[in-house]
């Protein structure tokens, strides 16, 4: 009964994100020709950061730490996958939380890739391991889930997989050299004080009720 | 209060049940029957001139000659603040009381001095007097299995406990000095 | 060989299934959480990717990510009280056992 | 001698691994070798040491600025396009470019120089370097703060190992560490368990790689230095929660729980504290900030306005909390938690928490130097220096770096602070998790919003250059003045004060004599 | 026989807020604190039964160190139990041996030269102070400040330099026996006390100033483990524990032994927040007082010693007849106020030189009873606090 329930969940979660993927993947993704304000000012950006970089790491290098650190964050997430102790899960998460801060570092995005190492790994993973430990009976818990559903999560999320991964292959993406705008923190911050004030600020005011929902849900009786 | 006044008013409120009183000895004390202990035990502690609200010890006694056991409480009166205008009372007193050797069944104090607590367990521990109504009348200084009550006369110390080897002079051939 | 948007794709696209599969087998509430972080980074990923390797200036795709970072962690203490909540009442962190509408 | 017939079975002698061997053999022979000489010549041995690490740090900076100047003058795009693997320059133009330069030998030089000009030689070079200091600073810390504890406790420290004070004591307790047994609890998380002491030390190293010594003495210059280090030290908590829980040991969760909740709670009140130099500056890159402070002490940022020399405080009691220094010891208070999460550890796992420990001792403490106090300038300005009119020449620099910035001064500051966190741990009690918890977020976490907000009116309204800010900035360079100096006059006080040691009062009559 | 209707034992839940029970709430835990643990003092065992932080039980199981010291006393002369004495509380082998002694002087009826008689009052309360300072120092190191043990320990090892100079030990004296003491003073032994008492009595104020009214001290324990008069009494709590609490009550006031009633001296007893010289938030009978009045104590025992020194009469230092004593077929209980509260000895002889019955009535044993009773309900970092303020030495706890 539970399993079947449990399944029929699964199948309905991954039908749902492969209609969404589906449809944003089939989309037409803008070229820089669709949007010919923006090219001139990427490629007058281009070129000063040609002059002025000096984190522009050469391709080669480039490449052997995406496949490093691409290959941990992907072993991380599988070991989640195939662990059953809590806390162990938490630790492989841990890895696949700091190769993604990597691959951001890579990609330019070092404020993020610091955010994401103070706030994922610093904050939100030890909450986790905080979690495990105050509603754990014995050290080690595990729920045993039925072979059955493991193999048919398996077999969707599989599915899933190579579905999107031939999507993803067979849309013509732009190919932009790798030389894009390095993000500064000012121009970061710019951005958020400006455009995007009112996600920030409901951003904020959203922390607070999550503050304050949280230690009440915490520490409600019965 | 002197001892002997304090054995004149527990012979009056008691009568038969202060079996015996020893006051010519260096340390005072009464002789108190089984069967009225308790309510001896409340009346010292509640009674307006005894006001013994202290039991300081439980010693066990072996008396083999008489083939019993015996439980001596000493009793003292402290002043606290607050407590009454009785609670000045600065004496101290000790009670007897005998019980058989091969049953020896006493009731507990503890409930009246909470003190008695650990000193009974301790008797029961090393003399072995059973105190009737105790809460939680195991072993205290001695490990749970152990054999015997080692404070009495007749005991035997084991040779060997859980493998350990005791009284080892003996046993290993080991130079001495 | 250089490194396109392709490859992180793909690399996300790893990544959300693995969190997808976590999500699905898990029972233990505090699992479950965890796929989801791991969904989570996938997308953020995605996002990082393109702000990087699309044409034009701005970092829309970068402010997206930090504020599914802010989210998460929202999330996840949230998540986190509502387990320990779970625990207090039915004594487990088992989802299964929570079906019942009386917590 | 008769064989005692006990119930327990008699161990096997413990087998030491190869590398402990190695270890253990490698460490013997440098004793032997070294330990002689040091008894003989301790003094001019150690001021030697000293002045040879500073002359060959610099030195190696002075080559790296040299090529670089060579590579600069030789093309100017040449640092920008100098990748990991990619030099621009043939052997034969650093020659020209040396024999230009004026300097002698220039032949042999520039195979030499040659490799410097490729990014990763640099980083290998400088990785090492920074490495070898950090694998020292633990080391030396934990041996200056035995021996300040004797002091203040009127014993006399560690005195035996090396000769001269005990010099080489942390590293022969290191040796030792590193050959004793590796243990590991039957029913503990083994991968976990032994995963943990690394999570718990790398992150602190990672830090330093972010921490810049000086204005050019930074291993990678990142404009989000601050946050990063403060992640690396959020992470090393991880490393401490796993160690608790995959002991399997009840004293060992006490202790991570009390981590994860100091942790996670006096990192906000840190932060907060943080913000208020990048407000005041505007940059999260340390370097940048750092050099906002070279005029003098006071232009130092906690004497730039009431607030900041609050934050600079409130900074100060978090980053205790965070490095589980005392008043806050809590996740390994030894007289309730037994050690806390590193009950079952032993031998060089137990020894990686220590490292941690105080790398992150260090790096808080340089956090606050650069944020708070003045970074690597002296007291003196640097204008000062200017008008001296000292030039640019070697011994000018020396000069400068001596008495107006450097590393040297950076890490005096960050030693000086370090000292506080030692003598704060020998004075005062452990403080109860309730109390931890509330000095901080009833506490710290208010009066950080208050001095933010207050800061940021103060900046906003309050001109900076004016009466009031002249008379604040005056009066508050003199408490910290003279706070700076009773300090020192209590330590020296106390120094010259202290009671003799343990059975000063000699027993000349025995009972018969 | 379980008719009578007994008190219950207190819910361990009972003294806590409704508001705490309601908190977080985790995992209850049966831990285990020693009995090799470093806040016990020894070999103690606690149970405790907690959720998280918060402490449900404290159940103290003890006997690790039992030694069987009673049953060997029905096995030896009295000369030759003395040395066990010591070793009982070892901390404080003066008064356990002075204990034995007056015992066995007062069922025997040794009399007791005057001048044995003050050099043992001036080795007692030496004795006192070298033991409050074990317990000044180590009460800081269970609340985490290691300097204060160490200061304590300096100055103990003066006067344990002095104990040396007397007997030739520094821990086990068995110096003070029956009928006196076994050799006199040493040579220039006054004049170096003199020196030590000039030297040590300021350097209590430097004790106070560091640890008993540092701030994070007094918030550690004050209103902490809190034991009210009639508590202590109720569970005959003795010593510094009683004082703490309130009640005036010192046997050397109330029942004067050896030669107390020459000496003035005052006993200091729990005071409440806000009185001169404590702390506000510090309530009669919690662990700061259990902790101020030890230091208190020490100043008066410097009193009681300067007074000896001053007082101290020639003669011999011993009775002439102390061996081979015949014990009346009689028994004797007495009580000496130790440093940690009232020792008692039962002594029962049969007419041989050997007792019957010898039992121990230690005062550790007494004030650790009542753990339970004041540790539910607190927090895990005040067991520490609670056990080392009650100041117990298992030697004498399980004999």
């Amino acid at each position: 009964m539970i399993e079947q329930r449990q399944t029929k969940n699964s199948f309905l979660i991954v039908g749902l994100v492969l209609a969404a993927c589906a449809s944003s993947a089939s989309a037409q993704y803008p070229t820089p020709e669709n949007r010919p304000a923006r090219a001139a000012e990427s490629e007058l950006n281009a070129e000063e950061s040609v002059v002025t970089s000096t984190v522009a790491p050469n391709s080669a290098v480039e490449a052997a730490l995406f496949y490093l650190f691409g290959g941990t964050l992907l072993v991380s997430a599988l070991g989640v996958c195939v662990t059953k102790s809590v806390v162990r899960m938490a630790t492989w998460l841990f890895g696949a939380l700091g190769a993604a801060a990597v691959l951001y570092f890579l990609m330019g995005a070092a404020f993020l890739g610091a955010i994401q190492l103070i706030v994922y790994a610093g904050g939100t993973l030890i909450l986790i391991v905080f979690g495990v430990m105050l509603t754990s009976k014995s050290p080690w818990v595990r729920f045993d889930c039925p072979r059955i559903e493991m193999w048919a999560a398996g077999g969707v999320v599989g599915v899933l997989f190579v579905a999107l991964t031939t999507l993803l292959i067979g849309t013509q993406w732009p190919t932009l050299s790798a030389a894009a705008h390095p993000a500064t923190i000012a121009e970061f911050g710019k951005e958020l004080l400006t455009t995007y004030l009112v996600p920030f600020e409901v951003g904020s005011v959203l922390l607070l009720v999550v503050m304050i929902g949280a230690a009440h849900l915490a520490r409600q009786e019965n | 209060m002197a001892p002997e006044e304090i054995c004149i008013i527990l012979k009056q409120e008691f009568g038969d049940a202060v079996a015996d009183t020893v006051l010519s000895a260096r340390r005072p004390y009464a002789v108190i029957a089984i069967d009225r202990w308790r309510d001896v035990a409340a009346f010292l502690r509640d009674d307006g001139r005894m006001r013994f609200n202290m039991l300081q010890c439980i010693t066990s006694l072996d008396l083999v000659k008489e083939n019993k056991l015996a439980a001596v409480y000493d009793l003292f009166s402290v002043p606290v603040v607050g407590v009454g205008p009785c609670a000045v009372l600065r004496h101290h007193f000790a009670v007897r009381v005998e019980v058989d050797r091969d049953n020896p069944h006493l009731p507990t104090v503890s409930h009246i001095w909470p003190a008695a607590d650990w000193h009974e367990r301790e008797a029961f521990d090393l003399m072995g007097i059973v105190f009737d109504g105790h809460s939680d009348l195991t072993r205290i200084l001695c490990p749970d299995d152990w054999v015997g009550h080692p404070l009495r006369k007749d005991y035997e110390f084991p040779l060997e406990y859980h493998g350990i080897p005791a009284n080892t002079e003996h046993e290993i051939n080991s130079p001495r000095h | 060989m250089s490194i396109g948007l392709l490859h992180y794709l793909i690399l996300s696209a790893g990544v959300l299934c693995c969190g997808l599969f976590v999500m699905m087998t898990k029972r233990n509430a505090i699992g479950i959480l965890i796929g989801i972080e791991l969904v989570l980074n996938s997308v953020n990923i995605n996002f990082i990717a393109f702000d990087r390797y699309r044409a034009g200036g701005g970092m829309d795709g970068q402010i997206a990510a930090l504020f599914v970072i802010v989210l998460a962690a929202a999330e996840a203490a949230v998540a986190v009280a509502i387990c320990m909540n779970l625990y207090k009442n039915i004594n487990t962190i088992d989802v299964d056992r929570g079906d019942a509408l009386h917590g | 001698m008769t064989q005692l017939s006990v119930p327990w079975r008699p161990r096997a002698k413990q087998q030491h691994g190869p590398m402990a061997a190695l270890v253990a053999g490698f460490a013997k022979a440098l004793y032997a070798t070294f330990a002689p000489l040091v008894r003989a010549f301790p003094g001019p041995l150690l001021i030697g040491a000293i002045v040879t690490v500073i002359v060959g740090v610099w030195a190696n900076y002075l080559v790296f600025e040299f090529v670089d100047t060579a590579l600069v003058a030789a093309d100017t795009n040449v640092v920008a396009e100098t990748g990991l693997f990619g030099g621009l320059l043939a052997i034969t133009e650093v020659r020209a470019g040396l024999i230009a330069a004026g300097v002698p030998g220039a032949g042999t030089l520039c195979y030499l120089l040659y490799p410097l000009q490729y990014g990763l030689v640099r980083d290998v070079i400088g990785a090492g370097g920074l490495l070898g200091f950090i694998s020292v600073i633990p080391l030396y810390v934990i041996w200056w703060e035995r021996k300040v504890a004797g002091r203040i406790q009127s014993r006399t420290g560690p005195m035996r190992v090396g000769g001269w004070h005990g010099w080489s004591q942390s590293m022969a307790d290191g040796i030792k560490l590193i050959c004793k047994e590796d243990l590991c609890p039957a029913d503990a998380d083994r991968p976990l368990f032994k995963l943990a002491p690394y999570l718990a030390f790398v992150p602190a190293i990672l830090a330093f790689f972010a921490l810049p010594f000086g204005t050019y003495w930074v291993f990678r210059e990142v404009d989000v230095a601050l946050v990063f280090i403060l992640a690396m030290l959020g992470i090393e908590v991880l490393g401490v929660i796993l160690a608790g829980w995959a002991s399997n040991n009840k004293w060992s969760v006490y202790g991570a729980m009390r981590e994860a909740c100091q942790m996670v709670s006096y990192e906000i009140p840190m932060g907060m504290a943080l913000l208020i130099p990048i407000m005041a500056v505007g940059t999260l890159s340390l370097t940048e900030l750092g050099d906002t402070q070279s005029g003098g002490w006071t232009s130092w940022i906690v004497f730039r306005n009431p607030f900041t020399f609050v934050a600079a405080i409130a900074y100060y009691i978090a980053s205790l909390a965070n490095c589980k220094r005392a008043p806050f010891d809590l996740p390994e208070s030894e007289s309730e938690l037994v050690a806390g999460f590193h009950t079952e550890y032993s031998g060089f796992r137990w020894s990686l928490f220590f490292f941690g420990e105080y790398a992150a001792m260090f790096v808080v403490s340089g956090l606050c130097v650069i944020l708070f106090f003045g970074a690597w300038y002296s007291p003196l300005p640097m204008s000062l220096a200017e008008s001296w009119g000292l030039g640019d020449s070697l011994i000018a620099r020396a000069i400068k770096g001596l008495l107006f910035a450097g590393p040297l001064w950076f890490v005096g500051k960050c030693v000086f602070l370090l000292y506080v966190q030692i003598w704060i741990r020998w004075t005062l009690p452990r403080i109860r998790i309730d109390q931890v918890l509330y000095a901080c977020i009833q506490v710290l976490l208010p009066l950080m919003m208050v001095v933010l907000m207050g800061h940021t009116l103060y900046e906003l309204f309050v001109p900076t250059h004016g009466l009031v800010w002249s008379i604040f900035n005056i009066i508050l360079s003199l408490i910290g003045a003279v706070a700076v100096l009773g300090m020192i006059f209590i330590a020296t006080y106390g120094f010259w004060n202290r009671v003799g040691l343990v059975g000063s009062l000699g027993v000349e009559t025995l009972p018969g004599s | 026989m379980s008719e009578i209707a007994l008190e219950t034992r207190p819910d361990p839940l009972a003294g806590t807020d409704k508001s705490e029970q309601g908190d977080v709430r985790t995992e209850e835990m049966l831990v285990n604190m020693g009995p090799q643990h470093p806040a016990t003092h020894g070999v103690l065992r606690i149970v405790l039964r907690t959720d998280g932080e918060l402490v449900l039980e404290a159940v103290p199981h003890i006997g690790y160190l039992h030694r069987c010291a009673e049953k060997i006393g029905e096995n030896l002369a009295p000369y030759q139990y003395i040395p066990y004495t010591d070793r009982m509380d070892y901390l404080a082998g003066m008064n356990n041996n002075q204990a034995f002694a007056i015992a066995i002087e007062r069922l025997a009826g040794v009399e007791v030269p005057l001048r044995a008689q003050y050099i043992r009052v001036m080795f007692a309360e030496l004795n006192r102070i070298a033991s409050h300072l074990v317990a000044f120092g180590t009460y800081g190191l269970d609340m985490g400040a290691f300097t204060p043990f160490l200061y304590a320990f300096r100055e103990r090892e003066m006067i344990l330099d002095l104990f040396e100079s007397a007997c030739g030990a520094r821990l086990t004296y068995s110096y003070i026996t029956i009928g006196g003491v076994t050799d006199d003073l040493p040579d220039r032994f006054l004049e170096v006390l003199d020196e030590f008492m000039d030297y040590f009595e300021p350097k209590i104020d430097e004790y106070n100033q560091l640890l008993s009214f540092n701030q994070i001290f007094v918030k550690r324990t004050a209103d902490v483990g809190v034991i009210s008069a009639e508590d202590a009494v109720r569970w005959a709590l003795t010593g510094p524990v009683l004082r703490a609490s309130g009640v005036n009550w010192d046997l050397r006031k109330s029942t004067p032994y050896e030669i107390y009633d020459r000496f003035d001296f005052d006993i200091p007893i729990g005071l409440p927040g806000g009185s001169e010289g404590v702390p506000r938030a510090v309530v009669v009978g919690d662990s700061w007082n259990r902790h101020i009045v030890k230091v208190w104590e020490m100043r008066q025992s410097c009193r009681i010693i300067r007074q000896a020194m001053e007082q101290m009469p020639e003669g011999p230092h011993i009775a002439a007849k102390t061996k081979n004593l015949k014990l009346p077929d009689d028994e004797i209980y007495i009580e000496i106020e130790n440093p940690r509260g009232q020792l008692g000895f039962y002594v029962r002889g049969d007419g041989t030189q050997i007792p019957s019955r010898v039992k121990v009535r230690g005062p550790s044993f007494c004030n650790i009873s009542v753990l339970n009773h004041i540790g539910s309900g607190c927090l895990l970092a005040d067991i520490p606090a609670i056990v080392g303020s009650i100041d117990i030495v298992m030697g004498e706890c399980d004999r």
